[in-house]
Order: C-alpha cells, then structure tokens, then sequence
C-alpha cells in the first residue's frame, strides 16, 4: 500500500500535471475578469494557468476554459477507501447464511425518503429486476423486503420499521441541491436512534449516486453505498453485519 | 410526410385511445376534488393565506366540507352563506370559518338558485380575467413579435429561489430561449395546497405561488419587449393541486403548463382517480386559457427501455390528445411529449430515436410536440453529455419538433449551472443554423430501418390498445404497462379527496368552461 | 479599483463557488484512483469534490471529471493587467505622428522565428489585410514593413534589423509545447541586447495566442500581445513608444 | 451517386490538369536534387551517420558534388570510385570521402558502364527490400486481419519523444485507430539532412528517422496482432528530404504518407522546382512500395476562407491525382485531402461541408480520400470543439469518406492529450454507431442547397484550372492561388540542392521505379 509511488496528473508527459478547469465568475468579460480568473487558477495551484475561453454571458457573468500544470502531487497511499470488509456472497451462499444464523427471514425496508421520488436507484437494489445483471434483492429466498418507494416521510418509516420488525433499513436519497440528501439522512438516522435501543435498531444503510462512501460515521448510519452499487454488495453486507451481531 | 403510414392503421389506432378513455372521462365527470373546488374558489377571487401560510381556500374548503359533503360542490353552501350575509365577501368568510364562527349548509330551492347564480357570477368574474390575459397574450405577441422560428428553444431555470431564477431567466432568454420553464420544488406536488407569496427555499426547484408566477411573467415581459419577441413562461399544473395551478397559471397569463393524464399517478403515486378528475378540470382552465400544455411521455423512457417502451409513448401520446380534445383543447395546443432516450450504445440508436421522433410528427401533424433531450444515458462526462445533446438537436431539427427542451451537459451532475445554460443554447444554435435545412435532404428509405421501425412501432401500439380497450385503462396502469411503474386505482394518496357528485352537485367554472366552447 | 468586491465562482447560486475540473492520473481505475482524484482535487481547495466521471484509458490510466465548491476568493482589485498605456490612434493619426517626430518612415521587420511557421497571427498584425476589420500596418503610409515570414533564424533576424535600420521587431510565436515560444523570445532578444547598444537597440515586440502579457520584463522584450491583438493596437503602441524615445 | 454531376464538365476538368500537370512534369524529369541523389544512396543500402549526427549520405554525397558536378548524378561517380576499389563497401568509402581522402569524377566509356551496372545491381537490392516489405504488409492484413471498416479512423500522436509516443500510439490502436501518424517536430521539414536514431526531444512533433520509424512499426505490429487487425502507421515524406524520407518508408514498412505536389512550397517556402523534382521520385517510390499518400488541401482552408477558396481544393486534388498518376500511384493510393473548415457561424455550414465533401468524394470516386477536422474555428471552448468534431464525424459517414482524420477537442490549445485522444474516439465511435447508417436516408435534393452548391465549385474549379492552362501552374503559385500563399518560383529554400541533369545523369532508382511498372 505504502509502496505506491506519487503521481502528478498527465496530460501527454509523465509528471507534467496537467488539467483542465473551467467555471464562471460573476464579472463582466473584460482584462481584468481574465486575470480574476488566472488568479482564482493560481489559487488552485496551477501555475502556468492558461485562460483558454472566456465568453461573456449577458453583462454580468463570465464563462472561463482554463488549462495548465498543478504542482500538487497526489499520493494515492493516502486515499482512504472504504473497501468491502465482507466477503460477497452469492444469492445461496446468502440464504444459507441467513437460515443458519437467524432461523428466520431477513426483514429489509427500503424506500426514498423526504421529498425525493428518485425510485430507480433503490428499486435497481430491491426489486427482483435487479442491476447490472444481478437479480435484486427480492429474489433472495430469506430476505424478506418491504419497498415503500418515493417520498417516505422520516416519521413512516420509522414506523413501518418497528412493524416489520427490519432488521435492514435501505435508504436512497438522489436529490443533492442545497445538500437535501445530507440533511434528510440526518434527520433519519436521528430519528431512528430515538425511538429505538441502540441494540435493537436495525441496520441503516443509505445510497444514491452523489453520496461520498466515507461519510457513515458522520451522517450516523451504518453504511453509505454510492453509484454503480449492485444488489449483490448490498445483501452480502447485510448477512455479514446481521449475522455478526446476532452472533455476539 | 416521409413515413407514409398507414391511414386505416392510424384510425385504428385513434378509434381504440377513444374507446379506451371514455370510460376513464365518464369517472372524471362523475367524480369531483378538493382541488377542483379550491380552484373554483380562486376563480371566484379568493386568494392568500392565514397567518401559518394556510390558503384561504383551503381553510375556507375544510371548513364547508366539515358542514357538507364534499360531493355537493362548494359552491352552493359557499354562496348560500354569502347570501344568509354572514359575510360581504369571500376572504371574511373564510376567516370567518377558519374561526369556526359560520356554519354552512346545502341550500335548496331558491335558496340554491339564488346561491348557483351569484357563484356563476362570481366565478364567471375570473373566467373573465382569463379571457383577459389570453387576449393580452394574443396582443403582445402581435406586437412585439414571436419566437423566430420552430422549434421553440425552452430552457428550465431550477434555482430554488425565485429572485435566482429571475435573472438566470432574463440571462436565458437574451441567450436565445423563446420559453422558459420554472421547475419546482421536489415536495410541492404532495402538499394538498399551494403556497403563498414569493419563494426562495425550494430544492431543485422553485415553488409554484401565483406570485412567483406574476413575478416571472413581469419579468419576462420586460425582457420580451427588449428582445423584439414574446418570451413564453411554463410551470406545472401537476400534483395534487392541478386544477388550482392551472386557474392561476391562467390568470398570471403563462403560456404553457406541463399537465399530463398519468404522470401523477405513475410518478408522483397520486391516486388515479383523483388525478383524472382533476385533469379534466385543469384542461378545461388551459383550453379556455390559450395554454399550451406539455405532456408527460418523455418520463417512462426514464424508467423503461426506451427501445422496448418505445409504443408505450405512443399510446400514452394518443390517449393523452383524446383527453385533451375532450376537455377543449385544440391541436395547435397539444405538447405531447417524447424523448432521445435510447442507450447510445444501441447500434443505430441515432436512427432509431429519427424513427420514434418521426411517428409522432406524423401522426400528429398539427401539435407541436415537446421534443426532451437525454437524461437517463447522460453521465459525468460532460464531454460526452455535450455531444449527445447535440446529435438530440439534430433530431429535432430532422424531424420537425415543435418545441425543442435544453438538455444540460450536467444532467447526471447538478440542476443547471449558469455556464450549462450558455452552453448548451450555444450547442443548439450551432445545429439549427448549419444543419437545420438538413431536413431538406432527409429521406429515410421507404423500406429502410426507419421507415420500417416506425411501422413496428405503430403496430406494437394497435396491439396495446386493443389489449387495453378489453381490459380498461385503470388495469393497464395497475399492472406496470407505463414506465414499469405499477398503480392500483384504489392505492396512492390523495384519494380522501374525491368524493362522488351528488345530484345536488353544482360547479360555476365547469359549466361555464363547458357551456361555452 | 480597489472598491471592487471579492468573487467566488459562480454555479448556479451566488458565492456557491462551483468549478468543474477534469484530468488523468497514471492509475489504473479502482477505487483507489478515484480517492486520488478527490485527493488532487481537494488540494486544489475543492471541498466538497464530487467524482462524477471515472474512465479507465487502458491498464494505466483514468480519466476523471470533478464537480465542486473552491472556497478560494478573487480578489480582482489585486489583478495585474497590462492596460495600454498609449492611446489608441487611427491609421492617420499614426501617419501623421510619425512624420512629426521622426521625419522619415518608422521601420518594422516582422517574422516567425525558430521552427514555428504560424505565420496567420504575424500576418493578420503585417499585411493589408488586417483582422478582425482593421487594416494591417502595410496599410500604414508611414511605416515601412519587412515581413519575413516563417522559420526565420535569429542571427537572419538581427541581420535584417540591422541592415534595414529597424525601429522595431515583431515576432510571432505560436507553437508553445515545451515552452518553445518563452525559450526562441529569450533568445531573440539575447541576441538583440549583444548585437546593438541599448539605445539603439529597435523596440522589441512579440505576439501570440498563448503568451502572457505581464511577462514582457522576464522576456527582455518592450512589449508582449495576447490573442485577439489588432494592428491598429500595434501600431499605436510603436508610435507611442518610438516618438516618445526620438523625443528625449 | 448523389450530386449527378456533369461528366463532360468532369471530363474537362481532368483534361484541363493534365494540361496544367504536363510542363512540371517536364520540369521534374530535367532535373535531379541532393536528396534525390542521397535517397538513391540510401536505396543502396548506405546508412548511419558521423559522430556530429550528420549522415553519411550526406557526407558522402557532399563529397562527390566537390568533385563532380549535381548534374551527372551520384551514381557513376560513386560506384567508379567503389570500383576503382578505393573501398570495399559505401560506409568506408563515404567515412574515406568524409576525411577527404577520395577523389571523384564521372567515369566514361566502359568506366561509366561498368559502374552503372554495378550501382544497379545495390539500388536494386533496395528496392528488393521495398518489395519484401509490400509483400510482408498484405500477408500482415490477410493473417491479422484489416480496420473493420471505413473511414479508417486517424490519430496523431506528438509527444516529441518516439518512447512518450509508442504506448500513446499502442493505447489510441486499441481505442479503436486504424491508423496512427506520427507528427514530426516543428523543424524538420528545412533540414537538409535526415536525422539519425531515436529521438526524444522534438518539438510539437517527432522526428522522423529511420530508427523511429522502425520502433514505431515493430510496436503497432505486436499491437496488431494483439487486436487481430492490422494497425497502419503514417508518417511525412515532405520538407527538403522527402525523397529519402520516401524510401525510409518504403524500408520499414510505413503505410501511408503525408506527401503533397505543392506544400512544400507553400507551406515551407521550399523552391518550387526543388519540390517538384523531390515529390515525382518520393512518389514513385510509394507507388512501389505500396504506401497510400496523404495529400495537403485542408492546408489552404486554414489560411484562406474554406468557402471562398473552396474550387481551390478541388483543382489542387485534380492536379495532386494528375502527378500522382503519372509517378505510379494507383487510384486506391490516393488518400486526396479535404477538411471541415468553413466557419461554424456561416449559415449552413453544415450543408455546405456536405456539398464540398460530396463533391471530392463523386469526382474520385476510387480513392479513399481523406478528411480533416476542424481546426481553424476551433477554439478554447473545448464543449464547442467537440460538438464541431462529432458533425465533422457525421460529415465523414454521410459522405463516404475514406480516412477520417480524428479531431481534438483541445485543437487550440495544445498538442492532443491522451485524455482527449480517449475522448475523440468515443466521439467517432458514437457518431459512426449511432448515425453512421444514416447516410442510407441522405439524399440530397437534386437542386437543393447541397448540390447546387457542388455544381458552383465544380464550375468554379474548372475556370481556374482553364486560367492555369494559360498562365502555368508556377506563375499561380507565384500569385497566392492556393491558401493565399505567394511563393515565386526561384525564391524558397533549397534551390542550391537543385540541378538540370546531364546528358550523362544516371540514376538507377528512377531507371527501375519507371521501367518495371
Ligand atoms: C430518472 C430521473 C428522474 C425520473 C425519476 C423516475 C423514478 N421513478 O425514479 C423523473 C423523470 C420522475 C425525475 C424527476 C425529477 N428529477 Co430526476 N433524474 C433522473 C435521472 C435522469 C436518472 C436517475 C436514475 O434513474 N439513475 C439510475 C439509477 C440506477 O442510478 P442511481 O440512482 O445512482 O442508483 C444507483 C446507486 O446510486 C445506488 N443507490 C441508489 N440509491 C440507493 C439506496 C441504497 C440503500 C443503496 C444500497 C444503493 C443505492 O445503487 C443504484 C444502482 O447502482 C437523473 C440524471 C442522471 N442521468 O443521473 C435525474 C436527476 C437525478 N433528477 C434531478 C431532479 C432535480 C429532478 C426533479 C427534482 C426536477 C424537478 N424539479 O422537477 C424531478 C422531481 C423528482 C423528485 N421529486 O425527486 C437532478 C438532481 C440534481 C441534484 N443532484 O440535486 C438530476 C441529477 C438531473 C439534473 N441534473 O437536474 N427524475
Ligand atoms: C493554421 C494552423 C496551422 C497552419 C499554419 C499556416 C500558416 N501559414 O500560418 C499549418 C496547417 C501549416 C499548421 C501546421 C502546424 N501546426 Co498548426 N495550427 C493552426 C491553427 C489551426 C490556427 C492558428 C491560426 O492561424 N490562428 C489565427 C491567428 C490570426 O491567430 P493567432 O496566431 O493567435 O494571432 C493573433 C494573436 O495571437 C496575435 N499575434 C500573433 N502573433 C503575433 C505577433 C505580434 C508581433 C503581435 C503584435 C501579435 C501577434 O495577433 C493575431 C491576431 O489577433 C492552430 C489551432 C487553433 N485553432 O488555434 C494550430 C496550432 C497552432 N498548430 C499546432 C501545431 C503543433 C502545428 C504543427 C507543428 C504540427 C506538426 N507537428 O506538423 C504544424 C507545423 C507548423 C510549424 N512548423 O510551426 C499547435 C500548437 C500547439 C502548441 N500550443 O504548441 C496548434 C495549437 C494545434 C494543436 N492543438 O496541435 N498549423
Ligand atoms: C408532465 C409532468 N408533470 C410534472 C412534472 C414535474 O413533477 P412535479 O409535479 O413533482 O413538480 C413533470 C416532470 O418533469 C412532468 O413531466
Ligand atoms: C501534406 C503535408 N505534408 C507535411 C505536413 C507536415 O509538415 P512538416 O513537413 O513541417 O512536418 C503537413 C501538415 O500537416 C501536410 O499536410
């Protein structure tokens, strides 16, 4: 891991760390919009920074294409990735495992909450279609699944979950204006933390394409799966941490 | 006409969507809503909101319902309250009755006919306003001018606050749009009432209020007049407030509203009964109102195959023109909706969408057709996205659409920036001046893959509506048949608000809206 | 000047200060390369950097595209630009100058040096043509000019100047891979510093699509122009520079 | 055939470039050139160079122009002094002449014999080697496989450094190009000698040396095999050594060649009649070798208007078929230039690429033509450069064009990236996957926008090259004819490497090249 070299961005060079950048500035297009924006390039820390394009956009804005060098160097040892610490298991392999150790059906609720109504992301994981070749995660025999679709209010949930007795809460949040997906996983993982025991509260796992993967421990779930997640990662996560916990 | 369909098959076609909708027409007159109601109360001038931001008509709705069955209308008891002088006007007797200090009944004899005529009067009063801002339209069009030529470039602002979206607006239109779009807020089309006053708290979108309505129009106004051509404004009549957006938008002269039979059901989980009779309702508002509306096809190609769904969308186009005519509207003012959404990846995909795009001109050769860029195949790679939505534009232009929808590099990225904006009215500037007389030398094969595609096309969709003409609409939707989303008729919310016309049953607006065409 | 306010980038909201970014890094594609990615990305000062593109390019790279927020602020107040100093005179008033002050005709030899043979640029400022509507400086009765097109060497250069009694040399670099145009200017004007005596030495002047203009001093020339330069620009500035000169 | 152009206005203009052609062709065959004459040497097998990196045929061929006058050739005075037995081999001899320790002069009588036979009998082994390389090249293709179909998709690559440019050329090969050209660095088109080895430090470009090539070769040929189709590698027979660079290619097996009748002078100021003299052997040599030629019009539409100067293209590609012809070269080896630059704001300009690429594509329609992006009007917009390059793409497939010279989207920025590379192929691949067919349902007018618009160039074309019959080619270069370029026949570079042959000239390459055809 350690071993891994620094890298620096290529253009068509090793090492000459090139980029290309482009944003608006609200200024109108004239020299000294042009240097703003050489001078914002620098601040990032391309030096030479190139302003390629700037077209003005009505009297106020200006748009800017800017290429050149960053001297930062990137040292991919660092990166922290949140790495499947479970083995993935197919559809059996889950089965088994959830016979074994539960004697009963998995209990997975899953729905978009908030004002979201971005379905296909949570129905790509739960419903039997599936994603990207893998069925979803109703076609798992023990895995018992309650999809509530879009628009979930936190409050619903809650409840839905208590009578389902979930062991699995699935959330997608695909909205991100205003950071309406943060906020709403907030209030939902507060919400479950008041009205159950820190023991007896299933597992709460959010997804959607623009969530950062790290952020678990922050947004107080259990796991944050972002895009391209098939159904397969999902359930083996869920064996693995619902079979250790009713292990210990 | 370069497709040469079949005429006894397009007949076909439009004889099934009439047997198809006329049971669902027959539901929608048999049935009214809470909407439906606060919509005729906004016609007859109320407006605003209590101290909570409650609407006045919805205080002053629940308020008669909790005297009334819903089923009688709120027209009789309101007015036979007026007339008992519990009250010189609308607003004091709403706060009357949001204070609980009125009592309403169902009143009979002459008690009802007196109650009917002041109602009609009254609401005749905001039919008027309507008729008003049509004519207004029709005067500023003439004069300043309109959109230089088809398609129409409509561009969506999505700021979330009004006085973002304003600017961002004016800045559209100079860049060349003919009509902008305010998308709304995700929740507005839950809430069961339509917010007040001027907005700035939306996400991904900005709330539909009769004053951000009025303060776009204004805006836009000004900005029309600067460019010598009559920028048009589009919000949502959608949601379980349609009727009520619809009476607004036609009273704040917008142009043209979003309003689809099915989209609330299929991808707002709006009860299917509620949003047929509140359809009929707004349809009748945009007819008499001059608006054009856009439908909604374009969003099962988001949830379906677009190749294997591809007769879905037309179905739902021919089922869409069946409800509209009914309800008044006419063709020059029927957006139907359909979409580039094929996977890119599909050998041909190009071709393909030609195909699609070219049945819908031609079976409705007099609508304008709202022609909606790729979304679902957009990614991150803004390069791309940029590409595609140019070889959309030339679609557009190739085939004629009348009303040509932005697609935004960002799509799979943000609502639109500023510079997506600029960038992409650029993009369709560039195809519509160096290729748009491309549709000059476009002759697709008479048996080559478009032709024939659209033939297969057109005869998936007979057989559909064959299917659907045994079976009911109400099934179809049910079982998943429009963007895989699956509906029952007895499910979704919004139901607790219909209730079924009584004998009694009395609505100013509609007569009004159905005597007089 | 100083009165104008601090900006921030522009996305769709005031201050929200969204950029879009897009580079390669010499990694193969995992997730692992993908946290590089955000890694350069927040060292550039994006914070939140959302990923949203992620491509490999064969075994040993990937390209990614980056959307988000720099909390960077510009200050145009501190952008240096060169302003033109000298006011802007029509083709008569340039004629009419130089025959007040120097009597005879301004003498400019113009040309591409080292391996560049962009000689578009040059030529839009030299001959009659112009650009962008305006005259080039062949236009000009007063001023005599020697175009000597393409691929000229320096020591032609310098030889010509001399034998044409040059006031000014204009010189073009187009081609800037490897810094090609910053390495033939410095040696072009090496030469002119060793071959005439300081106050004899004729204007020195070199243009391009991609030069910076602030560097003129670094360069050792009197004056560097940027894309979209026009002649009628050029030939005010020579006139402002050259009477100002045969005037003291 | 779309365009239906007139077959004796199409007949008139061949006849008239043969008019054109004859007299330089005259003028080519009366004189020989230092690189003609070096090239014959390097066809003898001679290679390598000094210490200081200059090569041995030039010192070698400096040497015997010291003693013996241009004029007669290298070939007597070479092979008399080898026979003379001053040296074993042509290395020695040329290090011996190098110290000045060998003397030259032309032999005569049984002497010149003796030596002609013998020169003959070295250059025909080169030439031999040629052949094995032209055989070795169809058997690669009919084992490996060839591009999957047309255009051939073109990509540069410029790093400067042959060892930055192998896997750039590796990584495009499996992108998807079937044809990678390696860009030479900005200086070595006026170098009079041909650099030696593997170089690494070339500007926006790499030089082209025997050394590179063979690197190059022997890289795409594993990738080759790797892909199962066979990857063609180009370079530039042009500058003061085409000729040598020619039979380099011919040496190591290169596929294509950017080699022009006239862009030497106008683009390099290179005399005219040394560029004449160099192109009529460079080409004969590619003829043999079965290499397919590149030649240079989309240079004109960069420094002139691409729509004014539009019939200039095509004379230039009659008169470009004309020399090519007459040195050898059969119609499938005629790669004839074209490019996509009329300004994007020109209304139609779409259309107007359509009728110009149309016309090239109908007035050759055996050669594969080869079709260049955008690069005058592209821009720092680099969103812009590649929806330019994707109608430059859809261009390409509407009209049948042979090789499609891949576009950046960085074209005024920088040499291309890797990163853009990637994405210009995407770009390729989505236009010919998705719209490729399209050209199927392209049928232009018959007096629409697009054909009148070919019938005017044509039209125009013909009254130039009528002009030219008159005045001479020379004297319309002289005059700005092509990219408004001026270029007086005895001005330009490299004129002192030019000599009117002897009656005693003997140069076996060309006696071989002309005679076994
Ligand atoms: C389809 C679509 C729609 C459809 C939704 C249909 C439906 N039933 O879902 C319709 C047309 C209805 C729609 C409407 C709107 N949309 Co929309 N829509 C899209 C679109 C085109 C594709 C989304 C999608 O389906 N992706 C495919 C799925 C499979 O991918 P995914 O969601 O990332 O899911 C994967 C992973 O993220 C993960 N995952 C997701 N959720 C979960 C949950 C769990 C528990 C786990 C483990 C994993 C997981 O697994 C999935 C499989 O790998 C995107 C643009 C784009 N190309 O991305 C815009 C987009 C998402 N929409 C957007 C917006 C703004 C809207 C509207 C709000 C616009 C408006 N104001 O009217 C409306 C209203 C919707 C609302 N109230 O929320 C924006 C969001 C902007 C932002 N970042 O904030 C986008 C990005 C478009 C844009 N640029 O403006 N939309
Ligand atoms: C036209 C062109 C050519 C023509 C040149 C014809 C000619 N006679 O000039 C041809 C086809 C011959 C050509 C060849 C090559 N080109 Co070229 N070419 C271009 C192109 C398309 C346009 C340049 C142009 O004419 N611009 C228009 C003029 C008016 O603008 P301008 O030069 O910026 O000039 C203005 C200002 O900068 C200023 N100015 C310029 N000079 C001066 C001088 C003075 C004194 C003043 C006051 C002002 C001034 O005033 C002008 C008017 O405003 C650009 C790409 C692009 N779109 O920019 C590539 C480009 C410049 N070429 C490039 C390259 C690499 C080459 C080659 C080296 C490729 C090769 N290896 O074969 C060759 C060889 C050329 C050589 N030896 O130098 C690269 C340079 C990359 C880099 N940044 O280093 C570019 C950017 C393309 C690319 N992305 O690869 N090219
Ligand atoms: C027909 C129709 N109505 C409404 C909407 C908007 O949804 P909402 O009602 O949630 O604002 C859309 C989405 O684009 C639509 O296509
Ligand atoms: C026909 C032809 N030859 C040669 C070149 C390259 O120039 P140089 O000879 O300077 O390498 C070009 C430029 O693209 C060209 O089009």
């Amino acid at each position: 891991m350690s071993e891994q070299r620094l890298v620096r961005p290529y253009g068509d060079t090793t090492g000459d760390g090139m980029v290309q950048l482009s944003f608006t500035l609200p200024l109108p297009h004239d020299k000294v919009a042009e240097g703003a924006a050489a001078q914002l390039a620098a601040k990032m820390g391309m030096d030479p920074a190139l302003v390629v394009h700037a077209k003005p956009m009505g009297p106020d804005f200006t748009f800017f294409v800017v290429y050149g060098r960053v001297h930062h160097l990137v040292d991919p040892s660092l990166v922290e990735v949140v790495e499947r610490d479970y083995p993935l298991l197919t559809p059996k392999e889950v089965n088994a495992a959830v016979k074994r150790s539960l004697r009963r059906r998995l209990v997975v609720v899953g729905g978009c909450i908030g004002t979201d109504a971005h379905t296909v992301g949570i129905d790509a994981i739960l419903n039997i279609k599936g994603f990207a070749g893998e069925k979803g995660l109703e076609y798992y025999r023990e895995l018992k699944v309650v999809n509530l679709g879009a628009q979930v209010a936190v409050p619903e949930l809650v409840e839905r979950a208590v009578a389902e007795r979930a062991d699995a809460v699935l959330v997608s949040q695909v909205v991100t204006q205003r950071d309406a997906h943060l906020l709403n996983t907030r209030e939902m993982s507060a919400a479950f933390r008041e009205a159950f025991a820190a023991e007896r509260r299933p597992l709460l796992v959010v997804g959607g394409p623009r969530f950062d993967e790290t952020m678990a421990g922050d947004l107080g779930v259990d796991r944050v799966f972002g895009r391209g997640t098939t159904p397969g990662e999902v359930a083996s996560f869920l064996v693995h941490r619902v079979t250790t916990r009713s292990a210990a | 006409m370069v497709l040469d369909l079949d005429r006894t098959t397009v007949r076909q076609a439009r004889t099934l969507a009439r047997k198809v909708g006329r049971p669902i027409v027959r539901l929608a007159k048999a049935h009214t809503t809470v909407s439906v109601e606060r919509a005729t109360l906004r016609l007859a001038g109320l407006s605003g909101a209590d101290a909570e931001g409650t609407p006045w008509v919805n205080r002053l709705l629940d308020a008669v319902r909790a005297d009334v069955d819903l089923g009688h209308g709120v027209a009789l008891p309101v007015w036979d309250a007026l007339l008992r002088e519990e009250s010189e006007d609308l607003l004091t007797l709403a706060q009357k009755a949001a204070a609980g200090s009125v009592r309403f009944r169902l009143p009979e004899g002459r008690d009802a006919t007196r109650a009917a005529a002041a109602s009609r009067r009254a609401v005749g009063a905001g039919i008027k306003a309507i008729d008003k801002r049509r004519t207004e339209r029709e005067r500023l069009v003439r004069r300043i001018g309109d959109a230089p030529r088809q398609p129409w470039i409509y561009l969506i602002v999505a700021t979330g606050d009004i006085y973002e979206d304003i600017p961002q607006a004016q800045a559209a239109a100079r860049e060349g749009a003919d009509v902008i779009a305010v998308i709304r807020s995700t929740g507005q089309s839950l809430l069961d009432y339509v917010p007040e006053g001027a907005t700035r708290e939306g996400y991904a979108g900005t709330y539909a209020t009769q004053e951000n309505f009025k303060l776009m129009r204004a805006a836009l106004d000004e900005t029309s007049r600067e460019l010598g051509r009559y920028v048009r404004l589009t919000n949502y009549a959608s949601g379980l407030c349609m009727p009520e957006i619809a009476a607004l938008a036609g009273l704040e002269r917008l142009d043209m509203m979003l309003n689809d039979s099915m989209y609330g059901i299929l991808f707002r989980d709006i009860n299917p009964v509620r949003t047929f009779v509140d359809q009929r309702f707004s349809r009748q508002v945009h007819a008499r109102a001059g608006i054009i509306i856009n439908t909604g096809e374009d969003n099962y190609l988001t949830t379906a195959d677009a190749v294997e769904a591809a007769h879905t969308v037309t179905v739902s186009q021919l089922l869409n023109e069946y409800f509209a005519k009914e309800a008044g509207l006419e063709d020059w003012q029927l957006g139907l909706g359909h979409a580039f959404e094929i996977d890119p990846a599909v050998p041909e995909s190009f071709r393909l969408e030609l195909a699609h795009a070219l049945l819908a001109r031609e079976l409705f050769p007099k609508a304008p057709l709202k022609w909606m860029p790729p979304t679902r195949h957009m990614t991150g790679d803004v390069f791309r996205g940029y590409l595609l939505d140019g070889f959309f534009n030339l679609a557009g232009a190739l085939t004629g659409q009348g009303i040509l929808l932005v697609g935004m590099m960002t799509e799979a990225v943000v609502t639109p920036w500023l510079s997506d904006r600029d960038l992409a009215l650029q993009n369709v500037r560039y195809v519509l001046d160096a290729a748009g007389g491309l549709r000059e030398d476009f002759r697709p094969a008479p048996d080559g893959l478009i032709a024939t595609r659209a033939r297969q096309v057109l005869g998936e969709s007979v057989d559909l509506l064959t299917r659907m003409a045994d079976d009911g609409l109400l099934d179809a939707i049910a079982d998943g048949t429009f963007g895989l989303m699956r509906r029952p008729a007895d499910g979704g919310r919004g139901l607790d608000g219909v209730a079924r016309k009584s004998a009694a049953y009395l609505n100013p607006a509609t007569q009004i809206l159905e005597n007089e065409r």
